[in-house]
């Protein structure tokens, strides 16, 4: 190993240390310090647009430096980015917001931590939401892993607000079914019977002794769902499985991958609404007053966004003025 | 916090950060990373396999002791057959008929599977009336048609690429560009996240510089 | 020629409309019911009709009714109730129930070649407070016997029997062809053209060759396919003395690979160059297996890399570091989410149907290029379906559904 | 004989497989799970093959070549780690009452714990880089070198966009089905529809031909020689 790079490796042990037991828990930059470091390393860009007008192509290794910053320095930022509300994000939220106290929901899980950094900040809004407002939840999940993160929302809510500790029952103001397997059969059985898909609950408490379950049948007794998909089964087959064939009412929050192959829906009203992605949970976090997670991790990911089409446009304004040099000569 | 996780989570930290390193260059925290993670992973694999497939697929179904399967066995003595290459050449070549097996198995499943999803599917969903609905939803319609075919086009093999021919061939490699630009561009945002998710461990879990 | 397409297409085309009547032909007839109104309770279903679930393997009957004339927005029916009883019996139980405006339920907890009867209950269920507190039903007339059996055809798949006979007939009548002695014309594909050209660079610059064939299973046919392309880069590789390593994260991959590289060794005449450890294991983990294989190429600095076969989100990991080691690429897969990372970072790529012509391209066997024409066959039919098919559709016609899938 | 039987088999079984998918009658409607079931068996069985070879190379590197020493002793060691909590977790959750599986989680450092800080990490982050190459992928492919290339470039640009609040904002003089946004779904709905559209039947097509050239013996390379 180079001197150079042993020191880089002893400043970084030495930065970890000093982050854990020195620094302040948690960090934050000022906003006039933060707005230093945007306009600083702005400044930069404009230095590899220079040089990359001079024919020096910078190295991946600088583009790699540029993502990991835009996506570490907005955690540490006090800066508010404008998140404008799209209307499907708002037509989720409205829809919502128009059930009264008392009302049931059923929240689908359908997704697994590698997708939580976009769909689990919706899932904590909706969460913390639906208790506070006293909408009562159904929760349950067509893929394995997503009661878990169900459960984790929940704490998240808690956690929040302490007071919901007291407030909030198992049982009878919300109840995890937990997973069933059967992908979009589940979705139908379920517009018959809700037993016969969850005979008990993810503790194992028969399906009838569970209050807020008394009386709920199959989708009509349901005033509103709610589905977080990251793929199939997912929003498709809850359309197609329960909108369509039970008149479920239903609002989708999706990760942006999955968002536009679910936009012909929305189009065709078998969706209230839909939030797509990191953007979308943002906005919903917004909507709701809960901002959490996703208005920090929107923030990275704009940047991180504008890190690569700046990148972008360098490249080309490089490449096309060699390509007229070449033509003049 | 009990110190099986404290120390977890340093380690998991350790790992975060000595896979993140190969950003800057190959070296010695990368490799170690590197070779812990083949290796655990290896082992991870052949436990899951071990205990989901041979021991939940074959040993629960073949000795259910109500109604037992005869069905696994035939996995069962494929398995064993596919074993015998570790027995010295004399009847290494028995484990060619596992694979032949398989071979045919999965030729014949995934030639009607890919058949059905990929090309009368495809085909049933572009058959579609043109001239309907607004100016906008037809200009869409005869772009979906036009893409479909040209795209086809570009890949006929035994037809030059030639007058008319090689122009639709063309405006189909134009589809085909387009394409891969839209779904590259859309998968740029979603790969943030990814990394998002490890820098809320570190700065979340690990430092405790984030609430 | 043109005869014979133009036969092949019209038979495509017919037996659609075929298969669209055979499902036709299988209106239910309808049956005499009283209809017998009580005050207060519902009218019952009309029409009901049960018979065996067609194109099934046995164990299921389907029983369809028309609605009840109380089954209006009214909410006078709130759902219809489904009894079952044995033939001379007259035991009924409930086998299913289904939402009001439905028409059918299918019970598949029957036994096939016992005959059931059946009867439809138009129910009515009064709440308060959420509490059912009243059930009134009137019943339909008993219909049946009604046997299940298992059917020896699928009729709603005749479509697609029809269209996989095309394909492969045609496929196979040009193979037949090409084994007659007639040769095709075969048109250069430039990322397969290179192939050959990689291979010589690495040969040039005295450096090994990768070659890496996805990360699925042989329960993939895109494995199937890049291994099949392997035994033809491993053998120019061969006659070029050029070290050719097949790094695999599958077991039953390795030792495929392992035969068939030893065996492209012995066919180029070095069966003594070979060596066993060119194909070896490393995890069956996808990310596992990207992190070996980056760290391969950094160290091991091939000249050359293949990454053919299915890829999932590994593929640009894979491709950005054998790209920063300055390595040519070449790159296929018919795993269309991944092809734009491969486009964007190889220096050529196998567009799906590319990459299962490439082993067929690169033999240059005459029977093994009949059956790219007979593909190409095929490609016409398809597009002539589409073609045709748009214009019906937009003349009003439906014709779609002869693609339909069941 | 070493080759006949084996392309015997592979031609009976692909066929009896294709007619498979047309019969609804028992057996026929099982093969499919079945051969999902045998694979799943097979693999299991299989994977000693690439274990073993693993072990091996590993091996010979640590005692015969004498290179790279530290790396092939930490793929044994973790492997053989991995592989002990997860047998041991594994017989004793089928040995308890009530019976626990060998990926349950539980206190203490166990096949569970593992996955969790080891494995599960390592995975993550190997995932995360993606963040990174796609950057300097796009960096280096998106630059309008000719027509096609441009192509590639104004699509990628506009859809990657319209995906961030920034293209909407720039939009946000338009109608809404005009903004970035709508634009980028557009070009994914239409355009990107009909170039997917197009490779997907053309693997249909080269996968059919492949497969059919497998089931005939044609392609046999899998075979090795005799």
């Amino acid at each position: 190993m180079r001197t150079r790079e042993i020191i880089a490796f002893f400043a970084l042990i030495a930065l970890i240390l000093l982050a854990k037991y020195v620094l302040p828990h948690p960090m934050q930059f000022s906003p006039t310090l933060s707005l230093i470091i945007i306009i600083l390393l702005s400044l930069t860009f404009i230095i590899i647009g220079v040089l990359t007008l001079q024919g020096k192509f910078v190295e991946r290794r600088i583009v790699f430096i540029y993502v990991g910053a835009a996506l570490t320095l907005p955690f540490f930022m006090q800066i508010e980015l404008e998140v404008p509300i799209s209307p499907e994000v708002q037509s989720a939220y409205d829809q919502i917001e128009s059930l009264n106290p008392g009302s049931k929901i059923l929240a689908a899980f359908d997704y697994d931590p590698p997708s939580a950094p976009e769909l689990q900040p919706m899932a904590d809004a909706f969460m913390k939401y639906c208790f506070h407002k006293g909408i009562k939840v159904i929760i349950m999940g067509l893929w394995p892993q997503g009661p878990q993160q169900a459960g984790q929302s929940v704490e998240a809510a808690f956690e929040d607000d302490p007071a919901l500790r007291d407030k909030i029952r198992y049982g009878v103001d919300y109840v995890n079914l937990g997973f069933q397997s059967g992908n979009e059969f589940v979705i139908l059985r379920m517009g018959e019977s809700f037993k016969a898909m969850f005979p008990a609950d993810i503790y194992g408490t028969p399906y009838d002794s569970i209050p807020i379950l008394r009386n709920v049948k199959n989708y009509s007794n349901i005033d509103y769902c709610m589905n977080f998909s990251a793929g199939k089964p997912g929003t498709q087959e809850w359309v197609q499985g329960a909108v369509d064939r039970f008149g479920l009412k239903l609002s989708a929050g999706n990760t942006a991958v999955q968002a536009p192959m679910i936009y012909p829906y929305l189009q065709a009203g078998q969706l209230d609404g839909l939030m797509g992605g990191m953007a979308g949970a943002a906005e919903f976090e917004k909507l709701t007053g809960y901002k959490d997670k996703a208005t920090t991790f929107i923030k990275s990911q704009s940047f991180a966004h504008i890190v690569v089409i700046v990148f972008i446009i360098i490249g080309n304004m490089a490449f096309l003025r060699g390509k007229t040099e070449r033509k003049v000569k | 916090m009990s110190w099986e996780q404290t120390f977890g989570i340093w380690l998991a930290a350790a790992f975060t950060l000595g896979i993140v390193s190969f950003l800057y260059r190959d070296n010695i925290f990368y490799k170690v990373c590197e070779a812990i993670f083949v290796g655990s992973s290896a082992g991870y694999w052949f436990v899951t396999y071990f205990w989901d497939n041979l021991y939940r697929k074959f040993y629960l179904q073949a000795f259910d002791p109500v109604s037992p399967h005869i069905a696994p066995w035939v996995g069962f003595i494929l398995g064993v057959l596919m074993l015998t290459r570790l027995f010295g050449a004399k009847i290494a070549w028995l484990s060619r008929w596992p694979l032949a097996f398989i071979i045919g198995a999965t030729a014949g499943v995934y030639m009607m599977f890919y058949f059905v999803s990929n090309a009368m599917l495809q085909i049933g969903a572009s058959i579609k009336p043109v001239f309907v609905g607004s100016f906008g939803d037809i200009v869409s319609n005869v772009l979906i048609a036009a893409g479909t075919f040209c795209g086809l086009v570009y890949f006929f093999f035994s037809k030059e690429h030639k007058g008319v021919f090689g122009g639709a061939a063309r405006v189909g490699i134009w589809f085909l560009m387009v394409t891969f630009g839209a779904s590259f561009g859309y998968t740029v945002m979603s790969r943030m996240s990814l990394m998002l998710g490890r820098l809320d461990f570190l700065f979340g879990d690990w430092l405790r510089l984030i609430s | 020629m043109k005869v014979k397409a133009f036969f092949l297409i019209s038979a495509f085309v017919l037996s659609g409309f075929v298969s669209g009547f055979a499902q036709e032909s299988a209106e239910p007839i309808p049956v005499e019911n009283d209809s017998l109104t009580v005050a207060e309770t519902p009218a019952p279903a009309t029409d009901v009709v049960a018979k065996d679930t067609p194109n099934d393997a046995g164990g299921s009957i389907t029983v369809t009714w028309d609605l009840s004339p109380d089954d209006t927005t009214k909410k006078i029916v709130t759902k219809y109730v489904v009894m079952r009883a044995e033939e001379g019996s007259d035991d009924f139980k409930e086998i299913g129930s289904q939402v009001a405006g439905k028409r059918s339920v299918t019970d598949n907890e029957v036994v096939d070649g016992v005959a059931y009867i059946y009867k439809v209950l138009a129910t009515r269920e009064i709440l308060q407070d959420d509490a059912i507190i009243e059930v009134l039903s009137s019943p339909s007339e008993p219909v049946g016997p009604a046997k299940s059996t298992a059917q020896w055809f699928n009729m709603s798949r005749l479509n697609i029997f029809i269209g996989i006979i095309i394909l492969c007939g045609a496929i196979i009548y040009y193979i037949t062809a090409a084994r007659g002695g007639k040769s095709f014309y075969i048109r250069k594909i430039a990322g397969i053209v290179e192939v050959e050209n990689a291979v010589g660079r690495a040969t040039e610059m005295g450096k090994a060759i990768y070659y890496v064939p996805g990360i699925n299973d042989m329960d993939d046919v895109q494995t199937l396919a890049s291994l099949t392309i392997l035994g033809k880069v491993a053998e120019i590789a061969a006659q070029n003395d050029t070290r050719i390593d097949v790094p695999v994260s599958r077991s039953m991959v390795m030792v495929t690979a392992k035969e068939i590289v030893k065996e492209s060794y012995s066919r180029a005449g070095r069966p003594e160059a070979h060596q066993d450890d060119q194909v070896r294991y490393l995890t069956d983990d996808q990310f596992g297996y990207a992190a070996a294989i980056d760290g391969l190429f950094v160290r091991e600095k091939p000249a050359t890399v293949f990454l053919i076969g299915a890829f999932f989100a590994e593929s640009l990991i894979m491709a950005e570091t054998g790209n920063s080691i300055g390595a040519i690429q070449i790159a296929g897969t018919a795993q269309p989410s991944q092809l734009p990372f491969f486009v964007a970072a190889c220096d050529y790529t196998l567009i799906g149907e590319e990459m299962f012509a490439a082993s067929a391209y690169l033999s240059r066997e005459p029977k093994l290029l009949g059956s790219l024409k007979g593909q190409d066959l095929g490609k016409a039919v398809f597009l002539f379906a589409i073609v045709i098919g748009i214009i019906l559709e937009s003349f009003g016609i439906p014709v779609s559904n002869l693609f339909k899938v069941q | 004989m070493r080759r006949e039987i084996p392309i015997a088999i592979t031609f009976i079984v692909g066929t009896v497989f294709i007619i498979a998918y047309f019969i609804p009658h028992y057996p026929f409607n099982q093969f499919e799970n079945w051969f999902n079931d045998w694979f799943a068996i097979v693999a299991a069985f299989a994977i000693w093959l690439g274990a073993l070879n693993l072990l091996k190379i590993s091996a010979i590197k640590i005692f015969l070549k004498k290179t790279d020493q530290l790396h092939a002793a930490l793929i044994i060691i973790s492997f053989l780690v991995m592989i002990f909590y997860g047998f041991y977790n594994g017989f004793s959750g089928i040995m308890a009452n009530p019976p626990y599986s060998y990926r349950d989680p539980a206190p203490g450092i166990n096949f569970s714990w593992l996955y969790d800080y080891v494995y599960s990490s390592l995975s993550a982050t190997m995932f995360a880089l993606l963040a990174f190459f796609v950057a300097s992928a796009s960096y280096r492919a998106f630059r309008a070198r000719n027509f096609e290339a441009t192509l590639l470039l104004v699509a990628g640009f506009l859809v990657m966009l319209g995906r961030v609040p920034v293209g909407d904002l720039i939009t946000q003089w338009l109608p809404r089905d005009y903004q970035l946004s709508q634009l980028a779904n557009w070009i994914m709905n239409i355009l990107n529809t009909a170039g997917q559209r197009a490779i997907m039947i053309g693997i249909a097509l080269g996968l059919v031909s492949t497969s059919l050239r497998i089931i005939l013996g044609l392609e046999r390379a899998y075979l090795g020689g005799d």
